[in-house]
């Protein structure tokens, strides 16, 4: 058994397991916490909305505070929509998941993924550095973030390698993008890679709270 | 029983909405080697065998490598077929087996191609030969 | 120590802002504790208080750093502890080891180092000094991580801890005491009454034993400003409502609250919801003061535990909807006015709207600040900043924020319902020798009254 | 013809000339893919050598090598390679049989002991001493061994005897082995395909003959002249891969137009082989011209590596019952923390009241 082998039969099983096992864990672990009732009479009454509209309105920031967000934004908006055009727009990418799931939709041109890829990996590498640099990330940051980034990265950069030829044989350069998709899996669940599942949860909270009261959320 | 016509089968041909990066990079390829042996008289040769064709490139080649003013046939473990194409000092040269199919084939460019010219060693023969018949003639 | 409050730590009454002299001697550690003790019983607290909603809220954070460039703190000194979410850091890991779906590992692993008093009582500064939980940094988080609402909660660890602020745990727990955090005891109040009633030949109705309305009144205004008390009589009386003040319950500020006592908190407001209750009131009317009304009109029912049996409107809810259903008529003021947004009245408390309609019928000429509404930058005196004497300095630093922002409005008056903001920028005001001052708008309703 | 002569020699006493001689030189020179002046030094060379003397041996085949071998190029240059080599021992294709097949197998390897060539193809079964594969009384494995031990040189030809191929599959139940795996002493050369271009299999010996070595291998054996690019990156449809146009099924649109067979399965990408280059039956066309994905049959284990029709980017797992117990056991223990942790609250609750 070679490599790619191993990176698309075992590894692949027991990594889509962790993920499964582990979001499941923390969401559970999460959301059966004690919830307390808000008696207060409210302003508004549709707190559904207001959650509704948290969740769409909080993916931009709000006029007063663009100025001074502009660049942390737009790198982040570039590489998780690079992100999101490249697993989801790379034909063999949707072969994958229609294999795992079940749905499928056509793709996109390799050169436009290629070059949403050196894209998304410039956009990366602006974050990190800007991690790196900026004191009040500098700050914030602990291991989660760093590895988070590490384990975001590695498959563009694996991804590209492998759709360049560059640095090994193809079979190889592929088993080590799976492998790093595959670690991207592991660590989801335990990591902040899950805010693509809690950002939902936690902007629809603040929505429904603010939105009852009538404020903006 | 359906006929062969009612069969799915789409024939490729070479027609003008093709994709023509293939045939492209070949020409571009005869073009350099031909400026080279105007100025520098260096022949070249391009092994068509080891470039990805796809049905009907050939066709396209053929067409814009088409026969010119010299054509020859050598008989030799089945026929190889040379002939000069109408650009000059670009020859087409097809060696097939004796059951007519191509075993190589070879865009050459040069003055003359090397299956033409006899080798040394068959002058020999010929020169042998001819010794052996002025001998039956009684010479 | 709580028996001598009042001569250890006596009254600051003359000063811009209300709040207990500059003590000589600090005393911002409450108790004779241990450190073991103080952080167990931090801790605790705030993990008890945990339910789905905060922990969704602190698994949620990406550390992006943006909710810094929302906060004054952080704008005006570019100084990074003072980011918003960082000022959580112990209560998170509190969290993570204590009641996160991981907990048993981060415990097993010691992946979270415990915390220490040491590192809590650093903290002090950043959850107190530093965060009027103005929730301008909720507003901005990309995830809608409610991090105010987080700070409130680790606030009440901290005051567990014994580890507040001394000014800030003076007056809650004299509010606790005396009914009043400012000395605004009930026989001081009775008294001003009488003097306000006779000075301005204004009718104020003290303890009727049934009234449609409760009037509620801030110690603020009470000790600072007594004119509300009159201009609220005012309008009250031009509307021949059925009011009262009772002297059982008049307190609205909610010192339990802002120190982090969640019994004093629930202590204070029971007083009101008491007093409404036994006058049969169906609405309560909350001064103009910032925090109270998240505590009464968004906390109150649940510190009851069921839906309250009255309305609960800010002063300048009740002046929109009277003015606009035409029972209530004023003057015409022409003037070019700016409007201060209470950070827990608009921003957290949804009431934005209502000034704006109240000013719309004085007809002045309105020149809002950038941003404004629900936007608005905070004065920085809230969550008790402005009784803290060490943070005056910092509170003067984010303070000019405002003062810019009232000057680029080019207005010629300064108008906020908000008695603690005002003595914030009285203060400030002093501070700087500023030429603005900041007025009421209720107390700009009842000076143009039309009988 | 007598085994002395060199291989000019011979031809020329077959009576065919220089020129015919030259012509079969730049046909293999062509699949060598040597540059087209090594032609002429081929010919230079070979007309000298020596003819070696080849043993083809036979274990877990199917003989579909031997089909393929004895299409390469045309009868006549086929001829003409066997012409040059002295075949002294190949069951499928020898007049002698029974002892006398065994016997002139023995006298060629003593005749040429250290200089002769050993073809293989079929994998060898070790399991059991090796008893599932006998000839003669001799098992395949004593047989390669001892034969391996005055070869010049090995050649491995098919992916069985290259990488044990399909008696090796899973579950292998004769223990079949690739020819590399006994023979470890002498250089292996592993032409692999199920069965390998015809083309391939004389371009080695043409190699070996030519150079009096054998050619430059990768890190499987094979050598990199055939296997040295994938499928893939020499296929005539990767066009329609980077554009990302791809047949859905086989009979759609994109089926008939000839695009990229990826979704359907295809192994290009991770297979190494000569096909799009050098193509089957005298170069008339290969699996994908013909409409159908690569199987990769020159990469080892093939066989089990998934669907032939599951595409590459795909899993090759299976057991949805580990996800649904990781699941179940993921939301169990999550349950059950938040579970602890309200008993932690409640607990503390009741500390505080009392």
């Amino acid at each position: 058994m070679n490599l790619l082998d191993f990176a698309r039969g075992a590894v692949m099983k027991w990594s889509i397991a962790i993920f499964l096992f582990g979001m499941l864990w923390r969401l559970f672990g999460m959301l059966l916490l004690r919830r307390t009732h808000d008696y207060s009479e409210p302003r508004v009454h549709a707190a559904g909305l207001g959650a509704l509209r948290s969740i769409i309105r909080r993916s931009w920031p709000r006029r007063e505070f663009q100025a001074r967000t502009a660049y942390g934004v737009t790198v982040s908006y570039v590489f998780h929509i690079g992100l999101a055009i490249i697993v989801f727009g790379f034909v063999p990418h949707i072969l994958f998941i229609r294999n795992l799931v079940g749905v499928g939709w056509s793709g996109l041109p390799g050169g436009i993924i290629y070059f949403c890829a050196v894209i998304t990996l410039v956009a990366l590498v602006m974050a990190i550095v800007r991690r790196l640099t900026h004191p009040v990330l500098k700050l914030l940051s602990n291991f989660d973030d760093y590895f988070s980034w590490f384990v975001t990265a590695a498959p563009v950069v694996t991804g590209l390698l492998a759709a360049g030829h560059y640095g090994g044989r193809y079979e190889d350069l592929l088993a080590v993008h799976i492998l790093s998709f595959e670690l991207l899996l592991i660590w989801f669940p335990f990591g902040k890679l899950m805010h693509s599942v809690l950002l939902f949860l936690a902007r629809g909270q603040t929505g429904a709270v603010y939105g009852r009261r009538g404020a903006s959320t | 029983m359906s006929a062969l016509g009612d069969f799915p089968i789409k024939v490729v041909s070479a027609d003008p909405a093709r994709n023509f990066s293939r045939v492209l990079a070949i020409v571009n390829e005869v073009e350099s080697m031909l400026a080279r042996l105007a100025d520098a008289g260096i022949c070249g040769s391009i092994d068509l065998r080891s470039l990805p064709m796809a049905p009907g490139d050939r066709d396209v080649l053929r067409r814009i490598f088409a026969e010119g003013e010299v054509s020859a046939v050598v008989r030799a473990l089945g026929q190889t077929q040379v002939y000069e194409s109408v650009v000059r000092g670009v020859w087409w040269v097809a060696h097939q087996n004796e059951d007519g199919k191509v075993a190589a084939e070879f865009i050459e460019i040069t003055h003359m191609p090397d299956i033409l010219r006899t080798p040394p060693d068959d002058v020999a023969d010929g020169l042998e030969m001819l010794h052996a018949q002025l001998e039956a003639l009684g010479g | 120590m709580s028996s001598d409050i009042n001569t250890i730590h006596p009254l600051e009454t003359e000063g811009a802002r209300l709040s207990i002299k500059k003590p000589a001697l600090r005393y911002d550690r409450q108790g004779d504790m241990s450190d073991g003790q103080r952080v167990e019983a931090a801790m605790r607290t705030f993990v008890r208080e945990f339910g789905a909603t905060s922990a969704i809220y602190l698994e949620s954070c990406i550390h992006c750093g943006m909710c810094a460039e929302a906060c004054h703190y952080y704008v005006q000194t570019n100084d990074p502890r003072y980011t918003p979410v960082r000022k959580l850091e112990p209560f998170k890991q509190a969290y993570k080891r204590e009641a996160g779906p991981f907990a048993f590992f981060y415990r097993l692993f010691n992946l979270k180092p415990r915390v220490t008093a040491d590192e809590l009582q650093k903290w002090q500064e950043l959850i107190y000094d530093s965060c009027t939980m103005c929730g301008r940094c909720t507003l901005i988080c990309p995830m809608g991580i409610d991090i105010a609402r987080l700070v409130g909660q680790a606030r009440h660890g901290m005051f567990q801890a014994g580890l507040v602020p001394h000014e800030l745990w003076a007056v809650a727990e004299r509010a606790e005491r005396e009914g009043s955090p400012l000395g605004a005891t009930p026989k001081v109040f009775k008294d001003r009454i009488d003097w306000l009633s006779d000075e301005n030949a204004v009718e104020i109705p003290v303890d009727r034993d049934v009234a449609d309305i409760l009037v509620t009144m801030s110690s603020i205004e009470i000790m600072k400003y007594p004119q509300a008390i009159v201009a609220t009589a005012r309008v009250l009386n031009a509307l021949g409502e059925k009011w009262t003040i009772r002297l059982d319950g008049y307190e609205a500020t909610n010192f339990g609250m802002l120190s982090g006592n969640s019994q004093w908190q629930k202590d204070l407001s029971m007083k009101m919801i008491n007093a409404a209750v036994r006058c049969k009131a169906k609405l309560l009317i909350l001064p103009e003061c910032g925090h109270a009304y998240g505590a009464m009109r968004w906390d109150g029912a649940n510190v009851y535990g069921k839906p309250l049996p009255f309305e609960v409107l800010h002063i300048s809810e009740f002046l929109a909807r009277n003015l606009g259903n035409g029972r209530l008529k004023v003057r015409n003021v022409p003037k070019s006015v700016t409007f201060h947004d209470p950070c827990q009245i608009a921003r957290r408390g949804g009431a934005t709207q209502a000034p704006r309609q109240v000013l719309g019928k004085l007809g002045v000429d309105l020149h809002e600040m950038t941003p404004s509404g629900d936007g608005n930058w905070c004065c920085g005196g809230g969550g008790g900043v402005v009784t803290i004497h060490r943070a005056d300095e910092l509170r003067y630093k984010v303070f000019q924020i405002k003062m810019k922002q009232v000057d680029d409005s080019g207005a010629e008056m300064l108008v906020m319902s908000c008695s603690n903001c005002r003595q914030t920028f009285d203060d400030g005001q002093a501070h700087f020798k500023w030429d603005k001052t900041a007025h009421s708008l209720l107390e700009l309703v009842a000076d143009n009254l039309v009988q | 013809m007598s085994k002395d002569d060199s291989i000019g020699e011979s031809l020329r006493k077959q009576g065919i000339s220089r020129r015919a001689f030259m012509k079969f030189c730049a046909a293999t020179a062509s699949l060598l893919a040597l540059p087209p002046g090594m032609a002429a030094v081929m010919a230079e060379t070979l007309s000298r050598a020596r003819r070696p003397s080849v043993i083809y041996l036979s274990y877990q085949e199917c003989t579909g090598c031997g089909e393929s071998l004895t299409r390469s190029f045309s009868p006549t240059l086929e001829n003409l390679m066997f012409n040059v080599m002295s075949l002294d021992y190949y069951e499928t294709l020898q007049a002698a049989a029974g002892t006398a097949a065994e016997a002139a197998r023995k006298t060629a390897m003593k005749e040429n002991w250290g200089k002769y060539l050993l073809v293989v193809d079929g994998a060898v079964p070790v399991g059991h001493d090796g008893a599932y594969c006998t000839i003669a009384g001799e098992s395949a494995v004593d047989i390669l061994t001892e034969a391996a031990k005055g070869a010049a040189a090995v050649v491995s030809v098919g992916t069985c005897a290259a990488f044990g191929g399909i008696p090796h599959a899973n579950p292998d139940p004769t223990g079949a082995v690739a020819v590399s795996r006994i023979v470890k002493d002498k250089p292996v050369v592993n032409v692999s395909g199920c069965p390998p271009v015809p083309e391939v299999i004389t371009g080695v010996l043409a190699h070996y003959l030519t150079f009096g070595s054998i050619p430059e291998l990768d890190h499987l054996g094979r050598p990199k002249v055939f296997f040295g690019e994938t499928i893939h990156d020499r296929c005539y449809r990767r066009p329609f891969y980077d554009e990302g146009k791809f047949a859905k099924t086989f009979d759609d649109e994109g089926a008939r137009n000839g695009w990229c067979l990826f979704e359907l399965g295809c192994k290009g990408p991770v297979t190494y082989n000569a096909c799009p280059t050098v193509k089957w039956n005298q170069g008339t066309s290969y699996p994908i011209q013909s409409g159908h994905g690569c199987l990769g049959c020159s990469e080892p284990d093939f066989w089990d590596k998934g669907s032939f029709y599951q595409a590459l980017s795909t899993g090759t797992w299976s057991g949805g019952a580990v996800l649904g117990a990781a699941a179940v056991a993921g939301a169990a223990i999550g349950v059950g923390a938040a579970i602890v942790s309200r008993r932690r609250h409640a607990h503390s609750e009741k500390e505080k009241q009392s």
